[in-house]
């Protein structure tokens, strides 16, 4: 009896992958695809060698660094959805370091890191402010502020940044080297980053652990009104989480920027923001799970655009795949919930 | 209508809240369903009408076997249920919660159904305008709105679960008045109530339950000594007040007045000494939640002064009122109290400590130390929502500081049976005797009298002087509330 | 020549905002019966490619509008099945719909890209359409538009003067009443909620068929979070609802219209207008001083108050479960 | 038994799909695989469908020449994906020679180049070649699209009623000014010289969307905009960006019964769209300059260069020879067309010489002195639009 229902559960938690490679599969079929050759060569695309392993520890980075902010909001209950905007505001301000304060070569990339932070908080405060004080909905008011991030970047490329030969999608110039990360060997991947993010998930991990802040954030989140009776200062607490999320985005969006791309492009969030809302819903919330769902998301990032280049087919596969496992992930987990509860009624 | 409920079985989970109930109701008759909170009086109603499946047992219409899968279909039976909190639909207006399902045409027919709740109101006495809010409508007035409606929709059996919970004494009178018009024209009436004088003047015949069964039915005229018997399975005797000496003045207020867009609450003037416990008596909605809010800081005041042990608070943040020993306990456990989803462990360490790393094992200790000392059934890994709402009310208790000045208290026993509501007032009385000043609303009379020093009467936001709590009686609190003076 | 372009402005205004109404009516119908829909920037764009791959192979434009309702209804009939049955959080899993939805669209809709294929037809209503200002302002455009009119309509009347209506607001305020009086809530939110899914899938068709023709590459991104915010702006009202999705729509058109009149003026302030515009309109409609204003101005503040707040279905969001 | 049977065959497609998708990779030493990598979608009737139907001309015309190519690399539709990782992975795949093909990928290009010295890269649209920023395995080329667009503003001079003209731009630089401003001075050519008019009298006004294509929430809607220039009064819209907005809108309000008409760009086939109210479209043909290079790196002649490409003269529409040409639209009677003809000859012969003096600037500078024409580089690196032209310059 036992086995059997430790089995059925396995099976459970297995359907969402099982389910999404199937629903996947029927697509690809649909468009006239061997779906084998394409799941293989999004495998081979991220694991080729070990440049392109590199690549996936290039995407990871920004991906923990914003889940693990948006683990701090979503303790709160706050659905951040501004973190692409806060990732754009840490370039921004990082750019505007690089630019325009001629520093010393040790100086500059420590200051950087800085400026993207506060960059970052800057804007996960004004999305906070409005929620708080102007009671506009955080995903509202969050996904407005994405879109004015968006525009202040291709002001500022377009306008006051405008490359010397002519204003161009393709960003500013290039950073001077003093600006730039170091590279590990020939490959794109860069120490100093990679260090940021594994701290910030630990971090965070402690953080909503052990720490009484993490503990008020979670009270916040399970019932504001009553925190708040409990003499939690809510506002401050909440304003608070949302500038540690932007820091943490922030300084994403500012290791784009000097690890990455070395210069201000637009839409430097690249998308990152709204796939690590996408994780953090997988970790139901858990700091420990999110490295294993980044570095699978990551895969599937990285190794998606083969799909054209081999195969001539659509890269939105990536995103399909990945979406499709996180709704079929919460199907599951409800209907899992029905089937227990149902048990229960029948044991009972 | 004849009604006859056979062995009705109904479980939630673990407990057994309908454990084989059969009984009879008489065409015209009114019938009451007398028990303690929790005895299963409300989940017979709810079964009865509908609103809930039993697990096993039968219900004879006429003789005839029934079964409800839904309201709707209790309701085309013939029978309808005032839930205890009415179950209308705040943000429409009167008449569309009284079009609401009773019509099966595609369009509406306003102008129809205003002429028949007109004369509905009429025939009994009710003044309701069709075209106001509901959520602008008193307890009493909802009420009476949702019996219009069930004899618009042809019901002949109705359900009133603690139907004067929350109305005044006037509206009290017209609910009899009118229960009694009802039964005389056929219709047969379930009466649900844990309050002995009402049962005693209202029902021909009553039924007691006790955790699940019937522990007797009995016919009027009945003898209270036995009615208590058959609830509690014991007697109760009246514990005697005890002496206290009251301390210095606590709390001040001063000309204070709140407002807000629905009521305005001026003039206010009080002054609480240590160790006095005041009663706020007043329906819901009059003025006495303003008060207690503003006197735990939470509502800012809009005129005077209020201020407690000598400091003045006129708009300071509520940290300071906290700081300064000041508590207070929603009626609202899980909506404003406690916070679902955490553990009783977790609520002490937020409540307990202020290093920013938690000591975990610190934590486990004072939880279960509380848990022991409040009597509460749980670990202290229990979830709060798990818990009872007896349980609930202690772990609310149990998270209070020990030393207080000034604890507020909304409606502490709500929903709790007497055992439980003992018990709490057990411990708060130790806390006045400690020199705490206890500031409490509650909707049942005998509790006010029973526990004030003073009692302070709110009627539609004016707030009356304080009276004396020995020199009232629950009856004339009763007219006080409704806004007239004995 | 002035009076021309002003008509003529009004008349694509009118034209361009059809689709913002169907999504926006349709979303007001399904928060309506409390439950929130947030999927549409997604699912406008999957139902427009479907709506114009459908009408391309089949060569009518009508199938295609019914394929594209249809992919709406479903979508929607995902969000209920996740939080009515199984009780997911409706958010999480409109948000991963989103998101799925618009790379469903680039991966499925790639053949369609750019093709020439069918649109409805023009067709100014007679006798109407001469009506000075009016007529060729609101009569001379194509049968969705005027199809637009009629959901704004009936949905007004669905809510006002039916039972149906009045059940569903029922369900949606206070969902324990509704079943207390004989109304099968979760039914009637499966219902509603694929009702506005079908709206929304409208929208989509109607842009590929009518506003913005034919299919390509994220055709129709970001409308849906306006959409959105226009439901908040309209105060759940399908009347104010269109009325902000018209205002949208003028003001979008404005910022093009100014921006050779303002060449000194970044273009990137125009572009981002139409996002900026929607916070600053929740901001207004969220303002405290609304909730006071009855207090500041007792004589008009309640009438004013009406027209600028709207208080969301008090279930919104809230599951119901029976027994 | 059977359940076994069937494991067994999935596991062989398995192990066989990837082998055969192994194998794909290695092929025959003859043949010369050349990258593409493009901007918008290579199917947008536009700029980038340009270039990849260029590539495919070539594939047929050199032999063992096969195409590999990534289109959407921009940074919103293929966010993260950066140039590098497109080049290595096309270079893994034996890729030799790479045609970079947006005025976007400049930059990268030339630090991808310098990483991959063994590894050609025609840079389209760039002038780095020039300026001599790129390392010495780029090489730049573009189309003289300058005398196509004065052919397509001659085209709506001779059409307008309204006597007004809308160019739909896309995002701002030397690039999109010198040509909405070719547009401007062919159009007021044709005004004068085969309806008579007083050029003066022209309205020409040039609208940005703010990129190549739309980006929601970071562009303008073309959609919009093109509506928005149409109730404004313009009759005609040139379109300056990759996709194919301006001619869908007119269109569709040709279809109501306005008298408009578009004309579409870069893509020859352009005016399917709506051929009746299609004024023709300059377009690119890409095809001979991708054989140029191709057989150029096949016989090892590939040098670096910076190239402007004329358009063939004694046929512009030689698919085999002209750079750029001018496909006639269905909405031109023949009339318009013979005169058509006549300016794109003048244009051939000399006889027209576009950026003839006196040509002020917007602000009234005076760029090109009377009488005097102006220089290639003058053309190429135009600070603004041209005094008449109504629109944002910067």
């Amino acid at each position: 009896m036992k086995l059997r229902e430790r089995l059925s559960a396995c099976a459970l938690s297995a359907a969402p992958f099982v389910l999404t490679f199937v629903f996947c599969s029927l697509i690809l079929l649909l468009a006239g695809a061997n779906p084998f050759a394409a799941f293989s060569q999004i495998i081979s695309g991220a694991f080729e060698n070990y440049r392109k392993i590199a690549d996936v520890i290039v995407a990871m980075v920004p991906l923990l660094l914003c889940a693990s902010g948006m683990l701090i909001t979503f303790a709160a209950g706050l659905w951040n959805i501004g973190v692409e905007g806060q990732m754009i505001a840490g370039a921004i301000a990082t750019t505007a370091v690089v630019r325009l304060l001629p520093l010393p070569a040790g100086w500059m990339l420590p200051l950087t890191v800085l400026a993207g932070m506060l960059g970052g908080a800057v804007w996960g405060l004004l999305a906070g402010l409005m929620r708080t004080y102007g009671k506009v909905n955080e995903i509202f008011g969050g996904l407005g502020l994405n879109y004015i991030a968006t525009a202040l970047t291709n002001y500022l490329i377009f306008g006051p940044w405008k490359p010397a030969d002519g204003a161009t999608m393709s960003g500013t110039d290039p950073f001077p080297a003093n600006a730039w990360m170091p590279v590990i060997g020939d490959t794109r991947a860069s120490l100093p980053p990679i260090i940021m993010a594994v701290l910030a998930v630990l971090c965070v991990y402690l953080l909503l652990r052990n720490t009484r802040w993490g503990l008020r954030l979670k009270a916040i989140g399970m019932n504001r009104l009553a925190a708040e009776r409990m003499g939690i200062n809510t506002k401050a607490n909440m304003l608070l989480a949302f500038a540690a999320c932007g820091a943490l985005a922030g300084l994403a969006g500012s290791l784009q920027a000097t690890a990455v791309y070395y210069r201000l492009i637009p839409s430097i969030s690249g998308g990152y923001g709204y796939l690590a809302q996408l994780i953090v819903l997988l970790s139901l919330l858990r700091a420990e799970w999110v490295p294993f769902i980044v570095f699978f998301f990551a895969v599937i990032h990285v190794g998606s655009p083969r799909l054209e280049l081999r195969l001539q087919l659509d890269s939105s596969l990536g995103g399909i795949l990945q979406g499709t496992i996180v709704l079929f992930f919460l199907l599951m987990r409800g209907i899992r919930e029905v089937v227990k509860r149902r048990q229960e009624r029948i044991n009972g | 209508m004849h009604i006859e409920l056979q062995n009705i079985h109904k479980s939630f989970g673990t407990v057994h809240a309908n454990a084989g109930i059969s009984l009879e109701i008489r065409e015209g008759t009114i019938q009451g369903l007398l028990g303690e909170n929790g005895a299963g009086k409300t989940t017979l109603a709810k079964i009865l009408s509908g609103y809930q499946r039993m697990d096993s047992g039968n219900i004879l219409i006429d003789h005839k076997p029934v079964s409800f899968g839904s309201p709707a279909e209790a309701i085309r039976a013939g029978i309808g249920m005032l839930h205890q909190d009415a179950l209308d639909i705040p943000a429409l207006d009167v008449l569309d919660n009284f079009m609401l399902g009773s019509d099966t045409s595609l369009f509406l027919s306003p102008r129809q159904a205003k002429l028949k709740l007109l004369d509905l109101c009429q025939r009994f006495g009710f003044a309701l305008d069709p075209n106001t809010s509901v959520n602008k409508l008193t307890v009493g007035e909802r009420q009476q709105l949702e019996i219009v409606r069930l004899l618009a929709l042809g019901v002949r059996v109705m359900i009133l679960d603690e139907p004067t919970t929350g109305i005044s004494s006037p509206q009290k009178v017209l609910l009899f008045r009118t229960l009694h018009r009802l039964a005389s024209e056929g219709i047969s009436i379930i009466f649900v109530s844990h309050k002995l004088d009402e049962i005693e003047q209202l029902c021909s015949e009553v039924t007691v339950l006790r955790q699940g069964t019937v522990a007797g039915s009995v016919q009027s005229p009945f003898s209270t000594s036995e009615l208590v018997m058959l609830m509690f399975g014991q007697q109760f005797s009246v514990s005697p007040r005890p002496g206290i000496t009251l301390g210095e003045p606590l709390l001040e207020l001063d000309d204070a007045a709140v407002s807000s867009y629905r009521l305005n609450v001026a003039h206010m003037n009080l002054s609480v000494r240590a160790g006095e416990v005041i009663g706020l008596a007043g329906l819901e909605g009059s003025g006495q939640q303003m008060l207690m809010r503003a006197c735990a800081g939470i509502t800012p005041l809009a005129h005077g002064k209020i201020s407690i042990h000598n400091h003045d608070l006129t708009n300071r943040p509520y940290q300071e009122f906290l700081q300064l020993g000041v508590s207070f306990v929603p009626a609202a456990r899980l909506e404003e109290g406690l916070l679902p989803g955490m553990t009783l462990k977790e609520h002490f360490a937020l409540l307990n400590g202020s290093e920013f790393v938690i000591n975990w094992r610190q934590a486990e200790e004072i939880a279960q130390r509380q848990i022991s000392e409040y009597n509460v059934v749980g670990t202290p890994d229990t979830l709060v929502q798990s818990l009872s709402g007896g349980n609930q009310q202690r772990a609310l208790l149990a998270m209070l500081r020990p030393e207080l000045r000034l604890l507020i208290l909304e409606h502490p026993t709500r929903g709790l049976d007497i055992g439980s509501s003992r018990w709490i007032w057990e411990h708060l009385l130790k806390r006045r005797e400690q020199g705490t000043a206890i500031l409490f609303t509650s909707t049942d009379l005998d509790e006010l009298v029973e526990y004030s020093d003073r009692i302070v009467v709110f009627s539609s936001g004016i707030m009356s002087a304080p009276v004396d709590a020995r020199q009232v009686s629950s009856e004339s609190l009763g007219y006080m509330i409704g806004g007239k003076s004995t | 020549m002035a009076e021309s372009l002003v008509v003529q402005t009004l008349a694509s205004v009118v034209a361009a905002s059809s689709p913002l109404v169907f999504a926006g009516i349709g979303e007001t119908i399904s928060e309506k019966v409390g439950v929130t829909n947030l999927s549409l920037d997604g699912s406008i764009m999957l139902a427009a490619m479907t709506g114009f791959a459908l009408a391309s192979l089949s060569g009518s434009v009508w199938v295609g509008i019914v394929g594209a309702m249809v992919v709406g209804a479903l979508i929607a009939l995902i969000i209920a099945v996740s939080n009515i049955s199984l009780r997911q959080d409706q958010v999480a899993v409109g948000f991963v719909l989103t998101l799925l939805c618009a790379d469903l669209s680039s991966f499925i809709g790639k053949p369609f890209v750019r093709i020439p294929g069918p649109s409805m037809a023009h067709m100014p209503i007679p006798g109407l359409v001469q009506i000075p200002i009016l007529g060729p302002i609101f009569f001379n455009h194509d049968m969705l538009v005027y199809l637009s009119y009629v959901a704004i309509a009936l949905t007004s009347i669905l809510f006002k003067h039916t039972q149906p209506g009045l059940k569903l607001r029922a369900v949606g305020e206070r969902p324990e009443a509704a079943f207390a009086r004989g109304i099968n809530v979760n039914r009637c939110r499966y219902l509603y909620t694929m009702l506005g899914g079908a709206l929304v899938g409208l929208a989509g068709a109607t842009y590929s068929l009518s506003v913005k023709l034919g299919w390509s590459y994220r055709h129709t991104a970001g409308f849906g979070w306006i959409a959105l915010a226009i439901v908040i702006f309209g105060g759940w009202n399908p009347l104010r609802v269109a009325f902000g999705a018209y205002l949208f729509g003028a003001l979008g058109s404005l910022a093009s219209i100014l921006q050779p009149s303002f060449p000194n003026v970044p273009t990137q302030v125009f572009q981002a207008a139409p996002f900026a515009l929607m916070i600053l309109t929740l901001l207004l409609v969220n303002a405290e001083f609304i909730e006071r204003l009855p207090l500041y101005m007792p004589k008009f503040g309640n009438a004013l108050q009406r027209i600028l707040q709207g208080k969301p279905p008090a279930g919104l969001g809230k599951r119901f479960e029976s027994d | 038994m059977f359940k076994n049977r069937a494991a067994i065959v999935l596991a062989l497609l398995l192990v066989g799909a990837v082998v055969l998708t192994g194998c794909k990779t290695s092929q025959s030493t003859e043949a010369l695989k050349f990258g593409v990598v493009l901007v918008g979608p290579y199917n947008d009737h536009g700029w980038s469908q340009a270039h990849y139907e260029g590539a495919q001309y070539a594939e047929t015309k050199v032999s063992g020449a096969s195409m590999i190519y990534l289109d959407k690399l921009n940074s919103s539709d293929r966010q993260g994906t950066t140039l590098e990782q497109v080049v290595e992975d096309m270079v893994a795949q034996g890729a030799k020679i790479i045609f970079t093909t947006s005025d976007d990928f400049q930059a990268d290009t030339d630090t991808v180049a310098a990483k991959y010295p063994d590894i050609k890269f025609v840079m389209v649209s760039g002038d780095h070649a020039k300026t001599g920023v790129a390392p010495s395995n780029v090489t730049n080329v573009m189309g003289k699209m300058e005398y196509m667009k004065a052919v397509a503003g001659c085209a709506a001079a001779l059409k307008t009623e309204s006597k007004s003209i809308a160019y739909l731009g896309p995002l701002i630089n030397s690039e999109t000014r010198r040509l909405a401003s070719s547009a401007y001075l062919g159009a007021r050519d044709c005004y004068e010289q085969y309806r008579g008019g007083d050029p003066n009298e022209l309205k020409f006004t040039v609208n940005w969307i703010g990129f190549w294509f739309n980006i929601p929430g970071v562009t303008l809607d073309p959609t919009q905009v093109s509506n928005d220039l149409f109730n404004q009064g313009a009759d005609v819209i040139l379109s300056g960006i990759d996709t194919t907005e301006a001619i869908v809108v007119a269109g569709q309000r040709a279809d109501k019964g306005e008298k408009v008409w578009a004309i579409p760009y870069d893509y020859v086939g352009a005016c399917d769209l709506k051929p009746e109210i299609c004024l023709g479209t300059p377009y690119f043909n890409w095809g001979p300059t991708y054989v140029k290079y191709l057989e150029a790196y096949k016989n090892g002649s590939f040098k670096q260069d910076f190239v402007w490409n004329d358009p063939d003269w004694k046929n512009i529409n030689d698919r085999d020879t002209s750079a750029v040409g001018y496909a006639m639209g269905d909405g031109l009677s023949d009339a318009d067309k013979k005169n058509l003809e006549d300016y794109i000859s003048k244009l051939a012969s000399g006889e027209i010489k576009l950026f003839t003096g006196p040509i002020n600037l917007q602000d009234g500078t005076v760029y090109v002195a009377d009488g005097q024409v102006a220089t290639d580089d003058q053309i190429w690196n135009l600070p603004q639009l041209l005094e008449g032209m109504q629109g944002a310059s910067q």
